[in-house]
């Protein structure tokens, strides 16, 4: 199996703070990671320079079938090559709503000019619809976002990365400040996402994590601490040195 | 000293705290425990006055505490070490020292031997910039810059995160110094399990913005508290 | 050679108006964040202070002695007025504190008209500042812009101590730097922003007088600063007093340069010295000496 | 769940409804066309305000709804006055030069003929050449297209650097700002090729339309103001409708998040920069013929900040609010500065508001921004909700 991120000696700092520091991470095309590690341990902004924010000082970020280089990228060429991002604290368009949304995440032509003479077509709102069962808002598509739960926010946030179809979902912390049943119905979005696609999050509720049932990288330090099953990773002694707790 | 009830807490619309009960002594570490994402750093918040708690009361040495801002607080004798340490970057270690002389009379503004006593390594870097210490030292000049008001609360919210071990053990002893010397009241938010039960007197443990468990030290075993906050 | 120490002499000169108008709004705009398109009132007012202190003073000496700071009392006020009523509601909509004080300033600036009327006002400097230093038949510089010279150099030099080496100072950059951590200190940051942005206007007074000295004191004085002085700020990088000055040696140096090859113009040399920093900004979006921090505005 | 655009857009078919009311109102009461109880100068002044309320809509379109506060747009304004009023004053000037030689002995060669209105218009500021940017003054169908080319090109090339440099906020407030400046004291020179401080003049002649008296021509040009504004907010909605507009409102309230759904926010931020410096420049050139005057006072960068007041105080983010904005203060304006407002006498002291106006419109701005952060257009939508919830 190809991988289909493929991140190799990449270092960053700022003000003489090294945050990444030789890290490399490699992820296939289907498959669900979840990558853990103490505050400032760099999950942040390993994400930064995966969708484009960051330009590290070295290493090389390779993406898809074709190797291409996405540190040479704009953010929006990067989002459009199927990389798609999800925030720590939900950011959706409150004043819109939600159809708007989505509508406005749909995989289209993302040009001024297409999207200004863009025709909603019949597939689209069906789309749209589909996508809003998915996340459970269909009854809420004409509602200003504004309005919505936080936890609602949150899933209004999955449903449009799903809209953008990406290639690679990147969710940081999607379970703050959810409740125990919201918890429970992101990790099966999440699980559902992922296999058709690579999704990797970001997450420092263990029990989160240990539902999602997957392979888990700990960050430490800017660079990979240990990876491989949540059980081997939490009686690594390393891992329970840094990070979990003595 | 401390004293807290049925105290709430929401960030724009989500609730972080639901009724917490708790309390701290003069002389004593209260420890408070849980995963990630309980709320332990809102509830640190709530007490200093950086995030105005949304319900419950408040009272400091019986005296019943309002809404004040966050200075007034402080002046009140509240001090707050936040987690990642908020040293202000760009003045030095004494200057970053001398913010806390806002809360002292004009006579009182001077920086007691005694800190440098407690952190050597202050006195060393005294001339340099507070941004380019490093994460140790950051934390050390966090807790001596809290010091210098004479509070008579001190809010630890986890010393120990990304701190390389022998750095962790200073900090203990320096804590342990503290809750002998008998004038404040320390709340220390830890992950670090060893080291929190280790400075323990009381634990509250937090579940989802709640508190799951209570008891003094002496009231508990160690494996109860343990099995409370693991995965 | 005497060609170009006399251009240099010109280029500092003017380099010292810029700064000695724009240093009030490094503090303001640099150092708070806070766009007050209100400062070339202010600097107005200081001027208009000036001018009626010397109605009252015959002494010229005498009445440029009082006019300092009474120049600077009446524009903190201004300012902590200012910053109380309107400013205080907006830190967190810039855009809005931008519209909120133009409005102001459309108001002073026509309150000085019906006060003073349209026609300039004198302010006249003491006669020991007539003069010129004469070096030679090219090299000459008048009393005047060395005093201004000078004036900028002192405001330098006490902002610099104000800001490094007083306990206002030391409150003053905490809460720049991180305004919640300040609190937690028992700083309190109302207090402090209140006061910095008295100090910032109350120094666009004291640029006032010295402004009126050699320009005509007319209510459009401030108007005509405004834009170059908020140009300084952003070329020099915000933030930093060190930055103010870099960008008014920039300025002025440029402005006198391109003057020096199409002379018949200044207008001309404006125009293309704008045009110089708006591609300058292309290339360094964060000014000459770019700092981080509250007033970066990230 | 599709409905034409109109139906999606009450306010439009309101606002198309009150413009045209509007337009007849003004028709039947003028003095070419009707009762007469408007004088033409007056109706000089509603058509110059429509041309400002399309400004206005150019500047929420760029502000309210895509988040740039532009300090321009007044510039591209006066740009537009300035194409149009070249071919106007050449147009005029030809024609009288022309007529004074007519009794000449000796015909006039085309030389002198240029020679002879060259002088006319540059004396002033002592010249008589040409420069090269009259080059085409002599074609309206040129002068015409330059109305919308070089607002438009200025726009594009100051918008492509400052956007692709991510320069946002107030730093980009403080940029246009300073091309505004740049702009007005290139042009106080009088060697800008137009004629200085004195800038152009006379355009309220129109070149072949002596025979027709100013009353008629005010009404005119009072219509064509109309019908530019009716089609600049049809074309304002149309684009603020749309998916577009909601990435345009995306950009306004979250740069970064468009971002990273791979839209390419320079390229709308371009793109919505440049239309409406298109429509500030086509607003200009109706607007000035009616004020019969141009000079480069009128790009001064306060103008761009009154713009920017006028659409604070209708309400940014609703277009109606820009026209109401617009409206509201300019005519509030010209009727305090016009000496019809009563004076107020204290006994102590009499208010004559052409002297005190300004200070409470600078007053208003302060209590709007602080009390009424949607202005009279957030005013409306509270009372529209508020009769909902009954």
């Amino acid at each position: 199996m190809s991988a289909l991120l493929e991140v190799s000696g990449v270092s960053v700092s700022f003000d003489g703070f090294k945050a990444i520091n030789n890290l490399s991470f490699q992820i296939g095309p289907a498959e669900l990671r979840a990558v853990i590690g103490p505050n400032g341990a760099g999950k942040t902004t390993f994400m930064d320079i995966v969708t484009g924010k960051t330009r590290p000082d070295e290493g090389s970020v390779l993406w898809g079938e074709k190797s291409q280089n996405l540190l040479k990228m704009s953010e929006a060429r990067i989002a459009q090559a199927g990389v798609g991002r999800k925030f720590q604290r939900p950011t959706v368009f409150e004043d819109q709503s939600v159809f708007d949304n989505l509508l406005m995440a749909l995989k289209n032509e993302r040009g001024p000019l297409e999207v200004l003479f863009y025709k909603r077509s019949r597939a689209d709102d069906a789309r749209v619809e589909a996508l809003a069962e998915e996340i459970g808002l269909a009854d809420q598509l004409h509602r200003t976002s504004g309005e919505l739960s936080h936890g609602q926010k949150q899933w209004l946030e999955i449903g449009m990365l799903l809209a953008q179809e990406p290639r690679l979902l990147l969710v940081d912390e999607p379970a703050a400040g959810m409740t125990l049943a919201e918890r429970e119905h992101t990790t099966d979005l999440l699980r559902e996402a992922a296999k058709t696609r690579a999704v990797v999050v970001v997450e420092h509720d263990m029990e989160f994590v240990r539902r999602l049932g997957c392979k888990v990288t700990v960050l430490h330090e800017g660079s990979v601490l240990a990876e491989g099953s949540i059980d081997h990773v939490t009686q690594d002694p390393q891992v329970i040195e840094v990070y979990l707790g003595r | 000293m401390l004293q807290t009830k049925d105290l709430t807490l929401h960030y724009s619309g989500s609730q972080i705290l639901y009724g917490i009960d708790m309390a701290a002594e003069r002389g004593q570490v209260t420890c408070v425990m849980g995963t990630n994402g309980v709320g332990k750093t809102s509830l640190l918040k709530a007490l200093s006055g950086t995030h105005h708690r949304s319900g419950g009361s408040y009272t400091l040495d019986g005296e019943a505490i309002a809404k004040p801002p966050a200075h007034a607080l402080a002046r009140k004798g509240v001090a707050y070490v936040p987690q990642g340490r908020d040293i202000f970057p760009l003045m030095t270690v004494r200057e970053n020292l001398e913010t806390g002389f806002a809360c002292l009379p004009r006579e009182e503004r001077f920086v007691p031997e005694q800190i440098f006593e407690l952190f050597p390594v202050l006195k060393e870097m005294e001339g340099r910039r507070g941004g380019d210490l490093s994460g140790g030292q950051q934390q050390q000049l966090a807790i001596g810059r809290a010091l210098i008001a004479q509070p008579k609360l001190l809010l630890l919210d986890e010393p120990t995160e990304g701190i390389q071990p022998n750095i962790i053990q200073q900090i203990g002893r320096v804590i342990e110094y503290l809750r002998d010397e008998g004038k404040m009241a320390i709340v220390l938010v830890e992950q670090y399990f060893e080291f929190a039960y280790g400075l323990a007197d009381e634990f509250f443990v937090l579940t989802r913005g709640a508190v799951s468990l209570s008891g003094s030290k002496a009231s508990l075993t160690k494996e109860e508290v343990m099995a409370s906050v693991s995965v | 050679m005497n060609q170009a120490l006399d251009l240099g002499l010109d280029a500092l000169s003017l380099a010292s108006i810029y700064f000695l108008a724009a240093i009030g709004l490094a503090i303001t705009f640099g150092v708070m964040g806070v766009i007050n398109m209100a400062h070339g009132e202010f600097i107005m007012m200081g001027a208009y202070t000036g001018y009626v202190v010397q109605q009252v003073v015959p002494d010229y000496t005498l009445s440029i002695i009082i006019a300092l700071p009474l120049a600077f009392a009446v524009t903190f006020a201004a300012g902590v007025a200012m910053e109380r009523l309107v400013i205080r509601h907006l830190y967190h909509r810039p855009l809005e504190t931008l519209l909120a004080t133009f409005g102001i300033s459309v108001a002073l600036q026509q309150i000085a008209k019906n006060i003073f009327g349209t026609q300039a006002r004198p302010l006249t400097s003491p006669a020991w500042l007539d003069g010129a230093w004469v070096l030679n038949d090219v090299v000459s510089i008048s009393y005047i812009r060395i005093a201004i010279f000078v004036l900028a150099l002192i405001f330098l030099t006490l902002l610099l101590f104000v800001l490094n080496r007083t306990r206002l100072g030391l409150e003053v950059r905490a809460v720049t730097q991180n305004p919640r951590m300040a609190a937690s200190m028992g700083i309190n940051p109302d207090r402090i922003n209140m006061l910095t942005f008295g100090l910032g206007s109350g120094i666009a007074g004291i640029a006032g007088v010295a402004i009126g000295l050699f320009a005509k004191v007319t209510s459009e004085l401030g108007s005509d600063y405004i834009v170059q002085s908020f140009m300084t700020v952003v070329v020099g990088g915000v933030g930093n007093i060190w930055g103010t000055l870099a960008g008014a040696t920039l300025i002025g140096f440029l402005q006198k340069g391109i003057e020096f090859f199409n002379p018949s113009n200044t207008l001309a040399a404006q125009t293309y010295m704008i045009i110089f920093i708006i591609i300058f900004i292309q290339f360094r979006p964060r000014g000459i000496i770019a700092l981080k921090g509250r007033a970066a505005g990230d | 769940m599709k409905r034409s655009f109109i139906a999606n857009n009450p306010s439009v078919l309101i606002f198309i409804a009150c413009l045209g009311l509007f337009t007849l109102g003004v028709t039947l009461m003028s003095e070419a066309f009707g009762t007469a109880v408007i004088s033409t100068s007056f109706v000089k002044t509603l058509g110059k305000t429509l041309c400002l309320c399309l400004v206005a809509i150019a500047m929420d379109l760029v502000w309210g709804y895509c988040g740039i506060l532009s300090l321009g747009h007044f510039a591209f304004f006066g740009l537009g006055g300035y194409m149009i009023g070249m071919w106007l004053m050449y147009a005029r000037t030809e024609q009288i030069v022309v007529a004074s030689l007519a009794n000449a002995e000796i015909p006039p060669t085309a030389q002198e003929v240029t020679d002879a209105i060259g002088n006319q218009i540059f004396g002033v500021v002592g010249g008589s050449d040409f420069p090269a940017i009259w080059a085409f003054a002599d074609s309206l169908a040129i002068q015409l297209a330059l109305v919308v080319l070089v607002p438009g090109l200025l726009a594009l090339v100051f918008g492509w650097l400052a956007f692709r440099s991510r320069v946002t906020g107030v730093y980009l407030s403080i940029l246009t700002q300073a091309m505004t400046l740049a702009l007005s004291l290139y042009l106080f020179q009088n060697d800008s090729g137009l004629r200085g401080n004195n800038g152009l003049s006379g355009l309220q002649n129109i070149p072949g339309a002596e025979a027709i008296p100013q009353s008629e021509i005010s009404i005119y040009f009072f219509w064509a103001s109309a019908l530019a504004l009716l089609l600049g907010y049809l074309l304002a909605a149309w684009v603020v409708s749309g998916k577009f507009g909601s990435v345009v409102r995306g950009i306004r309230d979250d740069e970064a998040r468009v971002r990273f759904l791979g839209y390419s926010v320079e390229g709308y931020k371009l793109f919505v920069f440049t239309l409406t410096a298109v429509i500030a420049g086509i607003a200009g050139a109706l607007y000035y013929p009616q004020a019969g005057i141009i000079n480069p006072a009128e790009i001064a960068p306060i103008a761009s900040i009154y713009l920017a007041v006028w659409v604070a105080i209708g309400g940014r983010g609703r277009l109606y609010g820009a026209v109401i904005g617009a409206a509201t203060v300019s005519l509030l304006s010209s009727w305090f500065t016009g000496g019809q407002a009563p004076s107020i006498n204290l006994g102590f002291y009499t208010i004559d508001w052409v002297d005190w106006w300004l200070v409470l419109l600078g007053f208003s701005f302060v209590l709007v921004t602080l009390f009424a952060p949607k202005g009279i257009g957030g005013l409306f939508d509270y009372l529209v909700r508020k009769g909902d919830a009954k």
